[in-house]
């Protein structure tokens, strides 16, 4: 081989504290290293045209570039090497300026250890052999798990990209959380209003294929080639003859169901329609409160609907779809509050959730828009809202913040204000969250005109007084204090937490997820979108607490992503895929059992059964490798006996 | 390229690419100052990690060796830290046989975004093992040759078996026989002094078939070279864990092969046998009772009393019978599990890790590299493709060095973690009696004590440990970086 | 403003530093959101409330920590350390600046500490209390001893106050003396208060 | 299992009606204790207010004893020693905490020391509701009653380990199977502020009088308790808290194991009843009215 | 009649300390062990040794386990690193060695590997070298064992052939006896008293050790039988049926000859590059793996044909003499007990069986 070896100064960021020319100098020595310099920047461009020049005037076949770290690099430095005319594999890069010069400030140290990472990767590169990609077709469909704002928003932009759109949402109605909000922060836009177009517009747009009351039950395949299987819940009731004409609510006799829309603060029949808006507007029977179905007698809403749609006898039903690639958006739920038994533990009716509050406040929930507090239906004067429940607390594992708290909390304190005049609303807050476009000026408004009484402090107690108050002993720390008030109705900041079954999804999905359920992106900054496993984005609050605009735009971003996916007829894999050596292979099938991707398949040659990678679902991790005893498959550029090289570099004494 | 001298120490890193590399890179770009010491390789993810590569780091002269990956649950391959974790215990808790200090061993996770943790998981790290100094080399102590104690008690009383109804069992065999290609079984030697495997295909072979303590043989050896036929096979209790083994990690179909049992009441430690015989030219007379066998030869009689000529394993066996059967001749024993720790691990045991290296030291020196250990694993299924000869991958030189010696034992080992059913053919296979059955009780040991007790080859629908995960592992820690 | 404190001189962080090595938690997380003040029963009786003593810490304000009245008066109930969001020991912190200070030879509220010492010097002497030692406390954290007037008759009447001496059997208060004495010892030997 | 008993300093003065209710209800169990010979002071607040090995050596003597004497679980009536003890049990697995508090001592402590639980849940422990209402004579039934822990027993949650530690509930559970009413009683683990006698008067008789209020207005017949200090500082002070308060009460205090003494049919006089300053009169005269008997649970009927 | 030096038992060490004034003198040693075992090793003054019979034989003095043909370093020069200067060094590795106390069948092992190393087209050099370096002290054996066989193939207990010196324990000592030049020299310059009055004893321990053997069965058909038998596969199969296809047969025989050469090692490092010579294994798969993949010999059956009929028909037919010398370690050393002898007289009885 003929390598080549460039040491970047980075400006002085390395060369302040390595002696790059005495790297050059050493790497000169190692094997089939015919080219060893020092460069002030290899990245920039000068820097890549001497590495492209030195590959034609001394016919390397293989470059090192001692630089930064090839997390940022590696990609430029490829590209540069192929511009060149080898291939892009036929590359090592030794990290001396995160790994070495800007954590230590010994020079001798640090000129040895960079040229020993050098070495390294001088050894890694003789044993480097030039890999191609593959291509393949892809299904240009898309599954968009979760109907809520992000959700819908992708649906929509990818469909009006012209590409076919399987939209599976597990509430009975599309919208999500947002279509349950009374107003948004910070127009005190009515949710309703505005969410509700968007809905209609995926009913009726003929890319989109819509599945409510349904879930993803298993997927398998690879970027391209996805297969779907989605089970549709039994509504008992037909929805091809469903017309959402109501008759049926109106008659049902179970009048005590309890109504997850309305997040229980009323009641509703055991067949409903979520809400007027309701998108499919389609009839669903709560199998657990129907009569008909639990005591066998009863069918008042087979008898009383006009298009016979209702079927007791309706069963699951498994769909099957074949999509190229997915957005998960699957939302989130609140966390279970209940666990502050200092707060009651769930035990005092006018302790609610702020979701519960939304409903309260809006025209279509169960109080028509009047504030009740749920003990007596009496209207409250006295207000307490509590942040940072369930957010920024570690002693229950929750450490986040949820985001979004601080406004909307502002505005139900507008709001409350707008609809009981005399109320007076106290907020106790640990800090004011408000970094949006025109937050902050809400926050203000909420304090300075709507006389909202922001207490700066945590609420320690709440405790029914006995006479139908209760008393909320919390602090001001800003005054040093503890204070206590008296209220009619506490509503709960509830913090949010990643929807229940995310982790079960993300492993159908195999992307990571993390401690708390949140989906985990491709890079915190970067590749917000993207994931590990190609071909599945992210949307809305599923991959991190977000608020509406920010859902809205990451719904887009994930379209755009699908869009520019499908933008090419052809994928090619990536070739650090693992690969079977049959001669080697006794088929023990220890690979097969440990793959996380269901990679590795047994295949009969000849009479004898071997394993066999399938390239396209291999993502290159490389733990079939490590697994398999006699080394017959092998990962390429990390195969055993290239990081054997480096091993041996190091310990040879 | 030497470390540099009086200033640092070999210490090589594994990081995934992902999160680890990515946290060190964070770190750098922190300015987070680290001691120069140690050289990152990297690698896609944790799961890459073979633990043999830190085993050859450690043989030879990493004075440290620090794994890092993603945290569990952030694995951006999903489970490949949760494999790793796994197997990174195990050889954490398997490098002190050898005499390597397991400080000089650790792993842990650390994020992209854990800058600052990664800057003190260096330098607790580096300091850890610059308070331990620099690593012992193999070939530094002068060779340790310790004798296992064989002066043990048994868990049960041990005997020849000579009342158990062989007739039944050949019976029995010659009626499956026409539905089967062969049964394996035992028959005596070159002389009456010893067996060796017998296998049957008429009813005349099978009238060759004996059931004595000479049985030592484990004929679950044979197995995979006869899958997809129909096989039979004549199992004592040890024999048949290797069987199930086998079953478990579909290495035999269960439909193919017929189980043969009876209870054995222990087996001769034939070296001790040998010994004790001597150089002698033919055997005489073989007379068993009930408590052991008399053997003459040459015209000399010598005792041999089954309490205290047993293979090491029989003293702890709480298996005499199959644990799997087709056909059992006789009633199970029931024998209560006591303490009993293998003699050869005993004798480790009692040793520092120096010693332990010394003793290693000695003990390989006078291997030849015939693997017969190893094709007489009843788990080595891929022997003929072994690494220990092979290229590609190149893990092991051909050079006769007692590093590339133990380095292949310590192979074995590890591949036999979770899968070793301690039949200890190995150990009785060599020809030159290196007590390597040490090395398979410590990976062993370590499994029981991770895995709630595994054990394999006793429950063919377990999945062997090293093959599976748990999100939350029950008993491993992350160890924590103060 | 001169009575501003002047941070950049008046930190003490090794003082940060011990507290977070004595008592085994970490001063930094706290986040002020003064949940232990507002649970704490005792703060009406503090100069510095208790998120304020955990601030004063953060900050390495030793002289004003550990000469506050409130580490002397915290009654140890743990409301503090059972609400904290950031699972800090509050009354563990309050329990070893109490310790600090009595080292240090620093007793804001001389009362109480004089009962402990009297109370412990009971226990040396008999092994056991010849009253509940709360109860004693209760009276004299009144710094009025005996003079609840209102209170004693009917405690009295109850046999609620015993003055007897319990001597512990079994040789039980002659150990109990010989673990106070090495104890003395020890923190002669320390240099530091008993 | 045997059982060693640690009375702790207050049982012979102060709590002597805690003592004698405890023993007689144990006793009608049948549960065996044998009480820790030569036990000594657990140190009490003093002793941890001044140092932890100190308060550490005092309280493990006991424990180290407990452990001669082969016990498996040590017993105590009393939150304040419940909590010393389990403390000191809690920083001995601490190596160097251990050899600290060795050094005070004659010997070494053993290896092993037996945890140290209440005796509320020790009698939980070994009888399920079944049997303790199986054992009731005479039911509770009518009585409404509030279960105040105070702040020592259920926290902090790591070492003490009673149930939720802002909503314990094993005592509603045991008087609850004595035929019992018991209420929801948010302020069960709020401090009484009984340690702030006359100075601050007006403050802790707010304390005590929320307590006191918040039980009245919840219509008990009685507060619950099991702990000495709570004891006397709710039921002594209901005067000066109805000076602050403005409102009158006259709310029986009571130890939980008089209530269980009362239910097995036990004698008053062995309960020590009459050392209350808010007599239970009312209360047993309550229990005697036929009516309560329509309630009656099963366990009566033996 | 030859030159002979008596040894009181005692006297032993110094002998061997004379030796290995000028020598490397392998002597049996013994490696404690549940399962112990006996290996030559160089030997220095103060170390015990042993006459025990060997369970490895001293083939290792001649054809090391592992020997460097060659190693070689790449130099570069550091102005300009395409120039590359290459060092080579291919001397044998040969130092003078004395064997001691091997047995007869070891020392006739030496003959055996002499022929095809340095009787054939081409003289071994490495080989060569140390062969000519090599002094042979045999012990006779006073008995015969289970395993061995020596004299079903030509040898016995006794034979001379292979040693430059015969040892022979007598009652009280023990009697050496020249048998080549290099032997006789060796005896006189070794200050040993004479041993010529003990002639006559020695003689008669020697036969009384060929009358403790068993009779030997004849053999001189062996060589077309076991030709006869290379194309009955079943023959082989049911013969292997239990071979492990380890290495311990051939490992530890002392005529096995076959080698394998791999390269170890980096070129520019300090250490350089080694070409290595290690023995190889006809019972492993791995001895007739092509590149591709494909085996010649995939079969057990197929590979221990190959090894018995090397010794008993193939090298006969080269060199006119088996290539077993009825050392029967690959018997005793064997973990299944695989008996070269039956399987020989199963090919010879092969006809008579059909009859």
């Amino acid at each position: 081989m003929r390598i080549g070896v460039f040491i970047c100064h980075c400006g002085s960021n390395i060369a302040g504290t390595v002696d790059c020319a005495k790297v050059a100098e050493n790497a000169r020595m190692f094997p089939d290293v015919v080219l060893a310099q020092d460069i002030m920047y290899t990245c920039a461009e000068p820097g890549q045209a001497a590495i492209e020049a030195a590959i034609h005037e001394h016919k390397l076949d293989g470059v090192v570039v001692a630089s930064c770290s090839p997390r940022i690099h590696e990609p430029t430095f490829r590209r540069t090497v192929e511009r060149a005319g080898l291939n892009r594999y036929m590359f090592e890069m030794a990290n001396i300026r995160e790994h070495v010069s800007w954590i230590g400030k010994d020079k001798e140290a640090n000129t040895n250890k960079a040229t020993e990472l050098v070495q390294i990767a001088v050894a890694k590169l003789r044993n480097d052999k030039p890999l191609k990609a593959k291509s393949f077709d892809i299904n240009k469909r898309v599954l968009i798990i979760g109907a809520g704002v992000a959700g819908i928003q992708a649906a929509l932009d990818c469909a009006e990209g012209g590409i076919q759109v399987v939209l599976v949402e597990r509430e009975a109605t599309i919208g999500g959380k947002m279509a349950k909000l009374d107003k948004t922060f910070p127009t005190v836009d009515c949710s309703a209003c505005i969410l509700g177009p968007k809905m209609v517009d995926v009913a009726q747009h003929p890319n989109i294929t819509l599945y409510a009351k349904s879930e993803v039950e298993d997927i398998s395949g690879y970027v391209g080639n996805f297969n779907i299987k989605i089970r549709k819940r039994a509504t008992y009731v037909d929805w091809d003859k469903c017309t959402g004409c109501g008759a049926c609510t109106e008659k049902c006799p179970a009048k005590k169901t309890p109504d997850t829309f309305n997040e229980l603060v009323g009641p509703t029949t055991a067949i409903n329609i979520a809400f007027p808006q309701a998108i499919p507007k389609k009839a669903v029977i709560n199998p657990e409160h129907c009569r008909q179905l639990t005591k066998g007698k009863c069918g008042v809403c087979a008898k009383v609907c006009p298009t016979g749609a209702i079927n007791y006898e309706q069963q699951d039903e498994i769909i099957t779809e074949e999509v190229g690639c997915i957005v998960a958006a699957t939302g989130y739920d609140l966390m279970d509050w209940t666990v502050y038994e200092e707060y009651g533990g769930g035990r005092y009716p006018d302790v609610v959730t702020s979701l519960q509050y939304e409903r309260l406040l809006s025209a279509s929930g169960p109080t028509e828009g009047h504030i009740k507090r749920p003990s007596d239906g009496k209207e409250p004067k006295n207000i307490v809202f509590i942040q940072c429940v369930g957010s920024r607390d570690r002693s229950i594992g929750r450490p986040y913040c949820s985001g979004f708290c601080c406004m909307y909390t502002a505005k139900q304190a507008i709001l409350t204000k707008d609809h009981i005049p005399d109320s007076k609303s106290f907020v106790f807050y640990m800090d004011i969250r408000a970094n949006g476009k025109i937050y902050d000026e809400f926050t203000r408004r909420a304090m300075e005109e709507y006389g909202t009484e922001y207490i700066r402090g945590r609420v320690s107690k709440i405790y029914p007084d006995g006479e139908g108050h209760l008393i909320v002993r919390g602090v001001d720390t800003l005054l040093g204090e503890g204070v206590e008030i008296k209220a009619d109705l506490v509503v709960l900041a509830v913090g949010v937490e990643a929807a229940k079954g995310s982790p079960k999804l993300a492993e159908k999905l195999r992307i990571s997820y993390d401690s708390y359920g949140f989906f985990l992106e491709s890079h915190v900054k970067l590749k917000p979108v993207e994931t590990n496993t190609a071909g599945v984005y992210l949307a809305g609050v599923c991959q991190g607490v977000k608020d509406i605009p920010a859902s809205v735009a990451q719904g887009s971003a994930a379209a755009a992503k699908v869009l520019g996916l499908f933008s090419k007829d052809k994928l090619e894999n990536d070739p650090q895929i693992a690969s079977v050596d049959m001669k080697r292979c006794v088929d023990c099938g220890k690979c097969i059992r440990c793959c996380p991707f269901g990679a590795i398949k047994e295949v009969e040659f000849r009479g004898k059964m071997y394993a066999q990678v399938i390239e396209t679902v291999c993502q290159g991790c490389g733990l079939c490798t490590s697994t398999c005893p006699q080394g017959a498959i092998q990962l390429s550029h990390a195969t055993d006996n290239q990081i054997l090289a480096e091993v041996n570099t190091l310990c040879q004494c | 390229m030497p470390v540099l001298n009086g200033k640092e120490l070999r210490i090589v890193g594994f990081l995934c690419n992902w999160c680890s590399y990515g946290g060190a890179d964070t770190a750098g770009t922190a300015r987070a100052g680290q001691p120069t010491d140690l050289r990152i390789i990297r690698v896609p993810c944790s799961g890459r990690i073979d633990p043999l590569f830190i085993v050859k780091a450690l043989l030879n002269g990493a004075d440290g060796v620090l794994v890092s990956g993603c945290h569990p649950r952030d694995c951006h391959y999903a489970a490949g830290n949760f494999y790793a974790r796994r197997r990174l215990e195990v050889l954490k808790q398997f490098l002190p046989v050898l005499g390597i200090d397991d400080r000089r061993f650790e792993y842990t996770w650390v994020s992209a975004s854990e800058g600052q943790r990664w800057q003190h998981v260096v330098q607790t790290f580096t300091k850890r093992i610059h308070d331990l100094g620099p690593a012992p080399k193999l070939e530094d102590p002068e060779p340790l040759l310790k004798v296992v104690d064989m002066a043990l008690t048994s868990l049960r009383p041990l005997g020849t078996g000579q009342k158990n109804k062989l007739d039944e069992l050949k019976a029995a065999i010659k009626a499956k026989l026409p539905e089967l290609d062969v049964v394996i079984g035992w028959q005596q030697g070159y002389d009456a002094a010893r067996t060796v495997p017998l296998f049957m295909r008429t009813p005349e072979d099978v009238d060759k078939l004996v059931w004595g303590p000479f049985n030592v043989n484990n004929p679950a050896v044979y197995l995979p070279q006869y899958k997809g036929k129909k096989v039979g096979i004549v199992v004592k209790g040890c024999d048949a864990k290797s069987v199930v083994e086998l079953l478990q990690e579909n290495l035999i179909n269960r439909e193919d092969v017929t189980i043969f049992a009876m209870p054995c009441e222990g087996t001769l430690d034939m070296a001790r046998v040998n010994q004790e015989l001597g150089r002698y030219t033919t055997i005489d007379k073989v007379e068993y009772d009930e408590a052991g066998v008399t053997i003459t030869a040459d015209g000399k009689e010598h005792r041999f009393c089954m309490n205290d000529f047993a293979q090491g394993k029989c003293y702890g066996c709480t298996m005499p019978t199959a644990v799997l059967s087709d056909t059992l001749i006789g009633t199970p024993t029931e024998v209560k599990p006591g303490p009993y720790t293998p003699p050869e691990l005993a004798l480790l045991d009692s040793m520092s890790l120096d010693e332990r290296l010394a003793f290693w030291r000695g003990q390989m020196e006078r291997c030849i590299r015939c693997y017969a250990c190893r094709n007489a694993c009843p788990m080595c299924v891929c022997r003929d493709y072994c690494i220990a000869e092979s290229r590609e991958p190149h893990w092991i030189s051909q050079e006769d060095s007692t590093r590339d010696k133990l380095f292949f034992q310590t192979i074995h080992a590890m591949h036999l973690a979770g899968r070793c059913t301690g039949c200890g053919e190995c150990q009785r296979a060599c020809p030159v009696g290196i007590p390597i059955l040490a090395l398979r009780q410590q990976i062993a040991r370590a499994v029981a004590q991770l895995f709630d007790g595994y054990k394999s080859g006793v429950d063919p629908e377990a999945v062997p440990p090293l093959l599976g995960y748990e999100v939350e592992e029950k008993n491993i820690h992350e160890r924590e970086w103060k | 403003m001169n009575d501003a404190i002047e941070l950049s001189r008046m930190r003490d962080t090794d003082f940060t530093a011990a507290v977070d090595a004595q008592s085994g938690q970490r001063i930094s997380t706290c986040y002020q959101c003064g949940n232990c003040t507002a649970g704490c029963p005792a703060g009406f009786v503090y100069d510095l409330q208790v998120n304020q003593v955990m601030r004063g810490v953060q900050l390495g304000l030793k002289n004003k920590v550990l000469n506050s009245r409130s580490i002397w008066m915290c009654l140890s109930c743990s409301t503090c350390s059972q609400r904290c969001p950031n699972n800090i020991d509050v009354a563990g912190v309050m329990e070893t600046l109490r310790h600090m200070a009595r080292k240090e030879g620093i007793v804001t509220v001389p009362k109480v500490d004089k009962f402990w010492t009297s109370f412990l010097a009971t226990v040396r002497k008999y092994g056991r209390t010849y009253e509940i030692g709360t109860m004693v406390l209760y009276m004299l954290r009144s710094m009025r001893v005996f003079t609840d007037v209102d209170l004693a008759p009917a405690a009295l009447a109850k046999g609620k106050l015993g003055f007897k001496p319990h001597k512990t059997p079994e040789e039980g208060a002659e150990a109990v003396g010989r673990i106070f004495k090495r104890y003395q010892e020890r923190a002669n030997r320390q240099g530091v208060r008993a | 299992m045997k059982i060693a008993y640690y009375p702790g300093c207050s049982a012979t003065g102060s709590s002597a009606d805690y003592e004698k209710s405890t023993q007689a209800v144990c006793a009608a169990l049948g549960m065996q204790m044998e009480e820790i010979r030569g036990w000594s002071c657990c140190g009490s607040t003093p002793a941890h207010a001044v140092d932890t090995q100190l308060s550490g050596a005092l309280s493990a003597r006991n424990l180290d004893l407990a452990a001669r004497q082969k016990a498996d679980m040590v017993l105590t009536p009393c939150p304040s020693c419940l909590s010393n003890l389990r403390h000191a049990a809690k920083r001995l697995e601490n190596p160097e905490f251990r050899a600290g508090v060795n050094e005070l001592l004659d010997e070494p402590l053993s290896e092993n020391l037996p945890e140290t639980l209440s005796v509320m849940q020790g009698i939980a422990r070994a009888y399920d509701t079944d049997a303790i209402a199986a054992r009731v004579r005479k039911p509770l039934a009518g009585l409404k009653l509030a279960a105040y822990y105070g702040c020592l027993m259920s926290r902090p949650h790591e070492v003490m380990e009673f149930g939720d530690p802002e909503n314990p509930t094993l005592m509603e559970s045991l008087l609850t199977a004595c035929g019992a009413e018991m209420v929801d009683f948010p302020l069960k683990t709020e401090c009484c502020g009984a340690s702030y006698g006359i100075p601050e008067r007006a403050m802790t008789a707010r304390l005590t009088g929320r307590i006191l209020n918040l039980a009245t207005m919840l219509g008990v017949d009685a507060v619950v308790v099991a702990c000495p200090l709570c004891q006397m500082n709710l039921d002594l002070r209901q005067q000066q808290a109805a000076k602050e308060a403005g409102v009158a009460f006259s709310m029986p205090v009571l130890y939980y194991t008089q209530l269980m003494g009362i239910a097995f049919g036990l004698a008053p006089s062995a309960l020590g009843l009459d050392k209350l300053c808010v007599s239970a009169d009312n209360l047993l005269r309550k229990l005697d009215q036929p009516a309560a008997y329509s309630k009656a649970p099963e366990g009566d009927k033996a | 009649m030859s030159i002979t030096r008596f040894v009181k038992p005692e006297g032993l060490p110094a002998f061997l300390a004379h030796l290995s004034k000028d020598a490397r003198v392998l002597a049996p040693v013994v490696k404690p062990a549940d399962k112990r075992s006996v290996v030559f090793e160089p030997w220095k003054e103060g170390k015990e040794f042993t006459l025990e019979k060997a369970t490895v034989p001293a083939k290792a003095a001649v054809l090391p386990q592992c020997e460097t043909l060659v190693s070689y370093r790449k130099v570069k020069d550091k102005a300009n690193p395409q120039n590359v200067k290459l060092e080579l060094d291919d001397t044998p590795q040969a130092e003078t060695t004395v064997v001691f106390a091997a047995r007869p069948c070891d020392a006739r092992g030496y003959v055996t590997l002499d022929r095809p190393y340095l009787k054939g087209p081409i003289a071994d050099p490495y080989y060569k070298a140390r062969r000519e370096k090599l002094t042979v002290i045999t012990l006779t054996c006073n008995s015969g064992c289970n395993t061995c066989f020596c004299h079903w193939v030509g040898g016995g207990p006794s034979s001379p052939e292979g040693s430059d010196i015969l040892m022979t324990e007598l009652k009280d000592g023990y009697i050496l006896q020249g048998i080549t030049p290099k032997g006789d020299a060796l005896l006189e310059g070794s200050g040993l008293d004479d041993g010529a009055d003990r002639f006559k004893e020695m003689e008669d321990v020697r036969k009384a050790a060929w009358a403790t053997l068993v009779k030997a069965p004849n053999l001189k058909e062996a060589q077309a039988k076991v030709a006869a038998k290379f194309t009955d596969v079943d023959f082989w199969t049911r013969e292997t049926d239990r071979c492990l296809s380890c290495g311990a047969c051939t490992y530890f025989c002392p005529t096995c000859y076959c080698f394998n050469i791999t390269d170890e090692g980096e070129p520019t490092s300090e250490k350089g590059g080694r070409r290595l010579r290690t023995w190889d294994n006809c019972m492993s798969p791995l001895f007739t793996r092509e590149a591709s993949g494909h085996n010649t010999r995939m079969e057990k059956a197929l590979r221990m044909r190959n090894r018995v009929s090397h010794k008993f028909s193939t090298y006969p037919e080269n060199w006119g003499t088996f290539s077993c010398n009825g050392c029967g370690r690959c018997i005793s050393n064997c973990p299944v007990s695989l008996d070269i002898r039956q399987i020989v007289l199963d090919a010879i009885n092969a006809d008579k069986a059909a009859k």
